[in-house]
């Protein structure tokens, strides 16, 4: 049977065409989309379509008492959900006047850097998927698992777990669980030489990764680019360090850079990080045992839990970049406004556009990948 | 650039000393590198370039908007950040609800057009000179702006979608012996005016 | 020989190949799934699927040329598939010569533009494209090896070829005599193949699997079995050149899978090339070698 | 409301088009297909939301999907299954009835997540669809925040049982009552949503004509209906190239 009106299409007769990217395109990650008006193999416009994963997430919150938010947040980034807990959490902590013991911040920041570690191997994965390698992301995902099933062990939940909460965290840790942890820790360390020689090394991905979707230190700072893809532009930016939360000034690590600004050094940056990120990790599992005390300060009856008027810009470092919470009480027991600063909403719509165009159709997908954009944060 | 601890003695008072520069300001440090700053509004672009060209301020970080109905204003925070000085400037200012139409800051920070356009959709108001004001998120969304307050989202989805039924066997069977949920949800959700039968 | 006896083989040939090509495609999966890790699809995974995709109940044509196209891809690699003995049975292939043959092995990508240019989609002409370009670029050492060899051998018939080889055991393989030529032709069935790095016009991420974007169903289902005549045409072609083709069919079929092994373990490894850089890759080293094998034969 | 037991599959006493009852060749091959049917399953790779996070598990190393003949796909027509990853919001609900009518039948449905059942935790949103089942047939439902891979893997194997058996014809009901689905549709979309595929002359080709086929909904469709245009595009071409002033 032939489709209906199939003769109808007629195109005028043009050198150009149009081609939409998504939202079912395997070259796009996640469900978003982007038109690109190509000549011959080139890109000569381009834009971003978003708002396929719209859920409303602000208004929602303003319609959830200030703790049953925390079951919403995670939704926000799905490759990377811890960052969205703990910003959310230490923005409540803020309004409220909330001390967070320090047992908390250590398990809290042990969370982030899984989480990290997690979404650093997946964006690998589907970076060298775009480019037809297959086997990272196979193996990248298989290893993401087992953080994944650490996740599980502490929390329950695979993907999101909604362990952070204002005050702290919901429980302590298991017993053994930073034996687990080390191990794979470990496990992950032994799997990085592997990587190298697969993806890293590799002659042919180098080619295809070098030069793509070059930005320029000033393009990143104009177009407000942050995080990984701004470090690999030269400028050693990370909240981790400079606006620090946490306790991440008692730990050592390096903000690792690189120049070129192009996919290879997106990609270079990601790795760096993941050993800084194995890293700080080593740093936290020492380090923990020795800090005994509360996981939890006490906090009012959750359900009749009215925060004082205020407003609140909390900032954390996730995967993707600056990733910021405003968060404004005005007194009540929901918040009055949420606004979520997805680290995305700059590189997965602006940057994305202006990197596209004039690059070639078969380097599309490699740029969106290397800018590691996560749409859900662009839509929320 | 080198990273800063808490902002020391210099950083604040280079700050604060700056800010004199421009009337009307009132500054107030919520925390060691929050500066919060409320502003008329007709000031805010004189504050934003002179935070852009004296002291680094190149990076807006987002812009929010929050809405005060019982005020009829909206009120817009620009939340900037310095690499030179590692502090935070969250700019507030209010603008009347009526008619909401405020200037675009595009041409300091290349990042708000995104965020201008949210607002746009979410709030509907407009900023003139912002250089796209068409729809990208709500493309299918032909009510009214759905983050202002008077939009009452839950009712909207009573009155727009059903729901499934699911009542099995055994519950039934344990609400005849006087357990399960005393009200059911579409009881509850039938006392706000709707009961969303499709 | 008979008439009636061309006619049988021309029905067991095809038959044959398409049961080794499904085996390969299975071989070239499992491959894929021991380097990553898998466990991999069963046993004959890949004929359920081209039985599923023949028993789909509604088909989407995009008019005549679309279906022209299908039965021009499968049906030119199962006429070059016949141009090439296999043990037992010779086919056509002492009527056709390598020239031939090397022509109807460019059917099934022209068929395929023309199916693939009336689906109007922008990603299947991209896709189409790249193919035509691709095969452009494994024709040329392709041609030149040919010549080679043909020039070696003093023939133009496959059958002399093989019979040539098959005179004094290994030692008189193609592979042994002419080892520079062999190299390039192993380059050139690997471009042939289109597999990482040459797999420039599927390519899912960049243009959505290219021609096969609008092919569902029976047409997929061909493309399916295409890809097992290309698979066991293209092996079969290089052994019969090069690895003294079939004595007798457990040899034939182990040299077969040994071949094809060959790009499908180093396939899962990388990732394609631009479009550009596999006329580079191609035209480079095959070619070089290519001549330098001719001009060795030559003197 | 809706119970999901009450919509009728295929109408009693309808004979199933495909079979050959007494005839033992017709009854081989029709074994024979509903097997392959059962072990081949191309899954569309259109990852609507945040359950689509834990597909690539499901597929990868640590569970393999592939044992199971199952495998992604890239494009709707190739592909048989739509998987339906979590809350659809409206406008991506649009881009699901697009692709699920361009699928090429036998086609299943599987709403994974509890989002696609009723609404899940964004039931209070204005931005999602809440009964997936309003508005295609859905042949399981996977629930779950967000079901676990060994979960999606249970469930796809009930679905090979289910097209062993014969079984999943859901389908089929898109076609029979295609006014039903076409009038929630519109009633989500608006009177003026068409599609460009024609539902109601595929039915009648393929003979799953059925008496709800055409109805009120439909009417409304025929008056607005336009044959199918190149898609307009809204290029950002107010905004400057990209160099940095």
């Amino acid at each position: 049977m032939r489709p209906e009106n199939y003769q109808a299409v007629s195109h005028p007769p043009s050198h150009e065409y149009e081609v939409f990217f998504g939202p079912n395109h395997p070259g796009i990650e996640g469900n978003y989309a982007l038109k690109v008006r190509l000549h011959g193999d080139e890109v000569t416009a381009a834009r971003a379509d978003g708002g396929y994963l719209h859920r409303g997430f602000e208004k929602l919150m303003e319609g959830r008492l200030w703790i049953q938010n925390i079951a919403l947040v995670p939704r926000i980034c799905v490759p990377d959900p811890v960052p969205m807990e703990v910003c959310y959490s230490l923005a409540i902590e803020a309004l409220g006047g909330l001390e967070v013991p320090e047992r908390a911040q250590w398990i809290r920041v042990m969370q982030l850097e899984l989480s990290r570690i997690a979404a650093h191997l997946f964006t690998f994965g589907g970076n060298a998927a775009t480019t037809g390698m297959y086997t990272p992301m196979f193996w990248g995902i298989a290893d993401r698992d087992l953080i994944l099933d650490l996740f599980e062990e502490l929390s329950g939940g695979r993907v999101y777990h909604i362990y952070n909460i204002p005050g702290g965290v919901r429980r302590d840790l298991p017993e053994g669980y930073l034996k687990r942890v080390s191990d794979t820790l470990d496990y992950i360390e032994s799997r990085l030489p592997d990587y190298d020689n697969l993806m890293f090394t590799n002659q042919v991905f180098v080619r295809r990764a070098t030069g793509v979707g070059i930005m320029t230190q000033e393009q990143a700072l104009d177009w407000g680019v942050t995080g990984p893809n701004l470090r690999a532009t030269g400028l050693p930016f990370d909240v981790r360090r400079d606006d620090p939360y946490l306790i991440y000034d008692q730990l050592e690590f390096d903000v690792p850079v690189e120049e070129a600004g192009d996919a290879w050094a997106r990609t270079l940056v990601r790795r760096a990080e993941l050993k800084q990120s194995l890293r700080i990790l080593r740093q936290v599992v020492a380090r923990l045992p020795e800090i005994d005390g509360p996981i939890r300060a006490p906090i009012p009856n959750p359900l009749a839990w009215n925060l004082p008027l205020g407003d609140v810009y909390t900032r954390v470092e996730s995967s993707k970049g600056e990733l910021a919470y405003y968060v404004v009480s005005n007194g009540g027991d929901k918040p009055w406004r949420v606004h979520v600063r997805g680290p995305s909403a700059m590189h997965a719509v602006q940057v994305l556009e202006h990197l596209v165009t004039g690059a070639r159709i078969e380097d599309v997908a490699q740029i969106m990948f290397s800018l590691d954009a996560c749409p859900p944060e662009v839509d929320r | 650039m080198t990273p800063t601890d808490a902002p020391g003695h210099d950083v604040t008072t280079t700050l604060d000393f700056l800010l004199q520069e421009v009337d009307g300001l009132r500054t107030r440090w919520v925390a060691p590198r929050r500066l919060r700053v409320d502003l008329p509004a007709e000031t805010l672009p004189a504050l934003l370039e002179l935070l852009k060209g004296r002291a680094g301020y190149v990076h807006l970080s987002a812009i929010s908007c929050v809405d005060w109905p019982d005020d009829g204003q909206f009120e817009l925070v620009y939340h900037t950040w310095s690499y030179e000085l590692n502090v935070l400037v969250m700019a507030h200012i209010r603008i009347p609800r009526d008619p909401g139409v405020y200037l675009s800051i595009y041409d300091l920070y290349r990042p708000a057009a995104f965020f201008e356009r949210d607002i746009h959709e979410m709030f509907g108001l407009w900023f003139e000179g912002s250089p796209d004001m068409g729809k990208f998120i709500l493309t299918e969304w032909e009510g009214p702006p759905p983050m202002r307050k008077e939009f009452d989202g839950e009712a909207w989805v009573m009155e727009q979608f059903g729901w499934q039924e699911y009542r099995p066997e055994w519950l039934t069977e344990i609400e005849a012996k006087g357990g399960g949920i005393s009200k059911r949800p579409e009881q509850l959700r039938g006392d706000k005016g709707e009961d969303g039968t499709a | 020989m008979s008439f009636a006896g061309i006619l049988i083989e021309l029905t067991l040939m095809p038959l044959v190949a398409f049961t080794i090509g499904l085996f390969m495609v299975l071989m070239m999966r499992k491959i894929a799934a021991k380097i990553q890790r898998r466990v991999g699809p069963p046993l004959l995974q890949p004929l359920y699927d081209i039985i599923k995709l023949y028993s789909k109940q509604t088909q989407t044509s995009h008019g005549l040329l679309h279906d022209i196209g299908i039965v021009m891809a499968v049906g030119g690699y199962i006429a070059a598939e016949t141009m090439v003995p296999v043990p037992g049975m010779h086919g056509i292939a002492d009527k056709a010569g390598l020239l031939t043959l090397a022509y109807v092995t460019m059917i099934p990508s022209l068929g395929l533009a023309l199916g693939v240019g009336q689906c109007a989609n922008p990603n299947g002409s991209i896709g189409i494209s790249r193919a035509l370009t691709a095969m452009l670029a494994y024709d040329v050492p392709f041609v030149i090896i040919i010549f080679g060899t043909a020039w070696f051998y003093g023939s133009n018939n496959l059958v002399e070829v093989v019979a040539a080889q098959q005179a004094g055991g290994i030692a008189t393989w193609g592979v042994m005599q002419m080892p520079i030529l062999a190299i390039a032709g192993l380059f050139s069935l690997y471009a042939m193949l289109g597999k990482q790095p040459f797999e420039i016009y599927v390519a899912p991420a960049e243009i959505a699997t290219g021609p096969m974007v609008e092919m569902g169903g029976k047409f997929l289902g061909g493309l399916f079995v295409m890809q097992c005549f290309q698979l066991f045409t293209a092996s079969a072609i290089y052994v019969s050149l090069f690895l003294g083709g079939g004595e007798n069919w457990p040899f034939f079929i182990a040299k077969l899978f040994f071949i094809i092994a060959i790009p499908m373990s180093l396939a899962f490894l990388f990732p394609r090339y631009r479009t550009e850089d596999v006329l580079a890759a191609v035209w480079r080293w095959p070619v070089i070698l290519g001549l330098a094998g001719v001009w060795l034969v030559m003197h | 409301m809706t119970d999901l037991r009450t919509i009728p599959v295929v109408a009693a006493g309808e004979e199933r088009p495909s079979g050959g009852q007494g005839n033992l060749l017709a009854r081989v091959f029709d074994e024979l297909t509903a097997f392959c049917r059962s072990r081949s399953l191309f899954m569309l790779h259109y990852c609507t939301g945040c359950g689509a996070v834990e597909l690539p598990p499901a597929m990868t190393s640590r569970f393999d999907m592939e044992r199971l003949g199952i495998q992604p796909m890239v494009t709707p027509r190739q592909a048989d299954i739509l998987l339906v990853t979590g809350y659809v919001s409206t406008k991506t609900l649009k881009r699901i009835i697009l692709t699920y009518e361009q699928m090429n039948s036998p086609k299943y449905v599987i709403g994974i997540c509890s989002c696609t059942v009723n609404g899940g935790m964004y039931w209070q949103s204005y931005a999602t669809a809440k009964k997936l089942n309003d508005y295609l047939p859905v042949d399981m439902y996977i629930a779950g925040c967000m079901p676990r891979p060994e979960a999606v893997i249970s469930g796809l194997r009930e679905l090979i049982a289910n097209i062993r058996a014969g079984r999943s014809d859901y389908w089929r009901d898109y076609y029979r009552r295609y006014d039903h689905y076409l009038g929630n549709q519109q009633r989500l979309f608006g009177e003026n949503w068409q599609t460009p595929t024609d539902v109601i002359a595929e039915a009648r080709h393929y003979g799953l004509f059925g008496p709800e086929t055409l109805g009120e909904h439909t009417a409304l469709l025929e008056q607005h209906q336009t044959p199918l245009q190149p898609f307009e595009m809204r290029l950002g071409l107010k905004q400057d190239k990209g160099s940095s002033s």
